[in-house]
């Protein structure tokens, strides 16, 4: 990587942790309404993936979206202005926090069903596939979605025919209040591939760096014909599920501990030590995403809302 | 009697049946440590402890396969289902299994079953999360679909359905939980599968339940102001649906007015309409209306999903209309 | 034209857009090697190839979730439910999703998918395996319904579903396959949402779709017999439903009954019922009739069964009470 | 075993292939509707399972359930009404071939919606472990089900919850028209297992010799509390998937190789040369079994129908 990606990567681990805190007042301002998941603690999993990918390479993940559009490079302007539910947002104010998309950007969405885009990632892949073009689809989920159903479907039909599917399982610890264990038969996510021979590793979430070797690696691969690839990232939500969660199921040393592996200061600290940024180049990109995010802010407040004609439209394509 | 909201009279139907039954017992998602994605089970965990009641995997066809199982051996599991937009996760089992194993293995099986789940639009959680598609489970013989609009009825339906030996799925909505309302203190039920006057009136009669009971009854009291006398009657449960009160009222007022939170087509007010005019045809002085969910999808933004909702204004604007 | 079967005309009709179009394929269940459960795409294999025959595995959810995202990148996906009491394993991903995707996300997803599935009772399959249920799918916006009763129309629709830019819920009924019907040489399309005045009469208006339009023609011809002349509107499509076609039958005539398959509690028949009172109240000169199916499981046993569905003599006797 | 045991297992056998062989010509003859699907091929698998069951172990499976049913100990009469839809049958005709029970016998059914009893399953052993009952669940499935996610979800809950299932996949090679292997990632079953930590094992399905002897272990361990175990039993049906079937998904020297391996010649065989019985016994049996086919078929043609008031019955248990 160039010095300019290193300080692009360090760019979006920011503006994501930025926007997640400043979408957490708006919420509770009450200007953000629904439901609102905050990626904070995983910016280095997304970030690390996506911006291994390239151009053809799709991207589909959870609810937990916000992050991930701003990985595949949806403005922030449209990221907030969805948030508060305005016509410039990336689903024109229709979809909100947990429907993000932006298909020019490749990015497929935002899908707030547990494990119901895994199916759809399949078929993204297969379109791929029957048209020969090389995109590799990079499917996103949490440790929770690999319980049900679709999941086993989803990994068994890419193994079938052999599709172009990296499967990226966010392990932060929880399904909601559920850990891990006491969900699943194996604690270990990445064991489940096995049950679909499906070729699998573990890598720390935490440290993007990993996150970005693995991702080039894999994508090389899946690219190359190899089918689907499952990767497993440990990392953690630093805030409750969503907003409002009473977080009785995890104790505060833990998440004291896992804060102490912040991903952010783990990158700031790697980019330093290694001499590829000084702490002032970064103190810099700090203030940038500060500006952003409010210049963010205002674009969003000022946007007009959908026209009560809009709540008509987009149910079909065809007239 | 007690001021309590319809969130605290669930909560305590649901405990106080433990109490009486160790073989009634609760699994869903985060119904255990978390204390319910409602709060509606908070403080169960650790009363009741996790044998009875159960934290699942996000898995929903499982856990409602998993409760007819347990339903079928003699227990009497209260199956939760996050929101009724995960049902259709579960539906094959819903409409396939719980629905038909009683009459397709000739009454050899039986299920005390509930099915406990939370509908509703109106919190801009967007498409997936917000449906009302009550007439959807309505429509399978086998099921019976219960929707209190009340806490009162809430609290003693659930206690029906919990000691009745049929599968029911038992529809709440997350835009209640907070409502208050007078509960008789203790023990009784109230039977599924009756209609009931929930306001009297003599000029139009207004047949609806859950959420749209509370908008209705806000529509009235303003038509009350203005003179017009609405009678109300919550239908509180779907299948078997209880017309007599419906009918009886109608054939007084002679004029109709159904609201549901629904979509419109292929709904549960077409279905209400329907009977009214094949039972009381005599009796209709103006055309039925329905008030009833814009037919789109529920989109996030505030003013647009209101917009698709049905209103207190929409319901007034129909009474005028039957008038 | 030819008189072939609907099985035939739909096969055709298949056959012919992947020919057109190779962006048009075929995924699941039985589909290729084994020629589909119904032979619907009999030696499509050997002609189009595994890449554009796709047997999939069992699991349904995937099957429409894989066409769902296929779809999205521009593919035009025909994936088949072997039949519809098996859309219920795939539910959350016919109506949370693609009956959604395109209005959540402002427009810019766009999803050219043809569900085509198989329903109806009548062969002793049981009650998992004989519904009609397609009023359940129609109560969701986003969705189109369609429910061709000729092979003329199938092949037509089947089209018209293959070239739309929209998710089409395509309904065959299993007992017309064998049915033969005039179908045009070549290509044709019949447009998607249009009711259709299939026989014409001045007494009575019957509004029927799909297995019982073949069921209510017998009616008719019965009815004719004895000097009663039965107008039938076939409605094709359930969602968009055309109501004008019925409408303007109903003007003329004043009398209606609607016969469908399905159980009739808020099933088919109430909507369309509930929309003849609202539209055309004035003209109502007898309290409209349903013809349905009883509301229990469908059973294996032939008596039984043949008892629960609607039967010619049903329509008669329903078409006897409006007059 | 004593000789008597050997030999009613015998007599299982045959009559099951003998009532599926009768059920075949009713089927010609219209007097049977509906689907029909056979078990012949497969007669050792059930056998040897259920015959290892203690009373309190639930047997449950999927629509390919007549010779479960016998196994369980419904009387052939009562299997033959049913499939005639005689009131007198084992679902008062109501369910037919795919849906016979009897919940006195602890058979649980017929089941024919594809894997959808698997989490039934889990259900029903949910309901022993929670009153303390030591009965094991037996649930038997077919290699397509395994692809379904109601399999998935299913064995997940089992292990979490230690639940004493025996999970029995019954790999006949194909699930209609498609073999393991297209539709399946994995060839061997029972590496499915693997993704949820359940021990697994592989038998031959043919010799119901091993079918019993590792029901036997496997049922002690799972009633000792060692939680779920996963079997799959390598057979083949030898008539088509159901009636009607064309067959142009397999080569008849196929199944010619695997009728070589005749369940019941084998074991006629085993019973023979290890001196366990004489041919002779073996014939007696035979003729006994022809007999009780066709007394069965004389049951149930003889039998009443259901009532047309028999229609409304049972759609609620409660009045
Ligand atoms: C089918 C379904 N069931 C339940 C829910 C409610 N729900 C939303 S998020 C969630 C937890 C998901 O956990 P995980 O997959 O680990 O993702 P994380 O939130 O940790 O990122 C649940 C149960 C849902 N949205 N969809
Ligand atoms: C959910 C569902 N999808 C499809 C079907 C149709 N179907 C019936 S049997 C069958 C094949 C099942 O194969 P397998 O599980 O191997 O059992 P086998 O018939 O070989 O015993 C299929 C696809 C069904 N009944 N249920
Ligand atoms: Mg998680
Ligand atoms: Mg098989």
């Amino acid at each position: 990587m160039e010095k300019e990606e290193y300080l692009d990567l360090y760019h979006q681990m920011v503006l994501i942790r930025r926007i997640e805190e400043a979408a957490a007042l708006l919420y509770q301002e009450g200007k953000i309404g629904g439901f609102l998941h905050l990626y904070i603690g995983q910016e280095a999993v997304s970030t690390g993936l996506i911006s291994a990918r390239l151009p053809q390479d799709r991207v589909i993940t959870a609810y937990r979206d916000h992050g991930v559009a701003i990985n595949c490079g949806v403005s922030a302007d449209m990221v907030m202005a969805e948030l508060l539910g305005k016509v410039t947002g990336t689903s024109h104010g229709k979809g909100g926090s947990m429907h993000m998309a932006d298909v020019h950007k490749n990015f497929w969405g935002g899908h707030a069903i547990v494990g119901a885009h895994l199916p759809i990632a399949a078929g993204l892949a297969l379109g791929d596939q029957y048209k020969g073009r090389n995109g590799v689809t990079i499917c996103m989920f949490g440790d929770g979605a690999t319980n049900i159903g679709y999941f086993h479907e989803a990994l068994n039909l890419s193994k079938v025919w052999n599709l172009p599917v990296l499967w990226v399982c966010e392990n932060n610890q929880y399904g909601m209040g559920t850990a891990v264990d006491r969900a699943s038969a194996v604690s270990e996510i990445r064991q489940k591939a096995e049950g679909y021979c499906i070729p699998n590793e573990r890598v720390d979430g935490m440290d993007i760096i990993k996150v970005r070797q693995a991702a080039e690696r894999l994508l090389a691969d899946i690219r190359s014909g190899k089918g689907p690839y499952f990767l497993e990232v440990e990392t953690y939500r630093f805030s409750g599920h969503s907003m409002g969660d009473p977080e009785r199921y995890r104790k505060q040393d833990e998440v004291k501990r896992w804060e102490e592996n912040d991903p952010i200061g783990i990158y700031d600290h790697y980019l330093t030590s290694n001499k590829i940024a000084e702490e002032a180049e970064l103190d810099q990109i700090d203030q940038k995403v500060a500006a952003e995010v409010q210049a963010s802010i205002q674009f969003a407040e000022t946007s007009p809302e959908p026209e009560p004609a809009d709540l008509y439209k987009h149910v079909y394509f065809d007239k | 009697m007690a001021r309590i909201t319809m969130r605290e009279a669930i909560s305590r139907a649901l405990w106080e049946e433990m109490e009486r039954d160790p073989d009634v017992f609760i699994m869903g998602e985060e119904v255990g440590v978390w204390g319910g994605s409602y709060a509606v089970t908070k403080g169960f965990y650790d009363h009741f402890g996790e044998k009875r009641v159960r934290d699942t995997p996000i898995s929903e066809s499982t856990i409602i396969g998993a409760a007819i199982g347990a339903a079928l051996t003699g227990l009497r599991p209260v199956a939760e289902l996050m929101t009724i937009n995960f049902a259709f996760s579960a539906m094959d089992h819903i409409v396939n299994q719980a629905a038909k194993l009683h009459y397709m293995f000739g009454g050899q099986m039986t299920l005390p079953l509930v099915i406990r789940t939370v509908g509703g639009g109106g919190r801009q959680l967007g498409a997936t999360h917000s449906q009302t598609p009550d007439a959807v489970f309505a429509h399978f013989p086998g099921l019976k679909v219960v929707a209190p609009g009340t806490a009162e009825d809430a609290k003693g339906l659930l206690k029906s359905a919990i000691r009745s030996n049929d599968p029911i799925f038992f529809i709440e909505h997350a835009t209640l939980y907070q409502v208050r309302g007078e509960v008789p203190d203790g023990d009784y039920t109230i039977p599924i599968g009756k209609s009931k006057v929930h306001r009297e009136g003599k000029d139009v009669t207004i047949v609806t339940y859950s959420k749209m009971l509370e908008t209705s009854t806000k529509a009235a009291e303003q038509l009350a102001a203005t003179g017009i006398e609405a009678e109300i009657i919550d239908l509180r449960t779907l299948r078997p649906l209880d017309m007599e009160p419906v009918l009886a009222s109608f054939r007084k007022t002679n004029r109709a007015v159904i609201v549901e939170e629904g979509w419109r087509s292929f709904g549960v007010g077409s279905e209400i309409a329907s009977r009214i005019y094949e039972e009381a045809f005599d009796y209709v002085d103006a055309p039925i209306q329905r008030v009833a969910q814009k037919e789109v999808p529920l989109p996030y933004n505030r003013t647009l999903e209101q917009l698709a909702l049905p209103q207190v204004e929409d319901v007034i604007q129909a009474v005028k209309e039957v008038l």
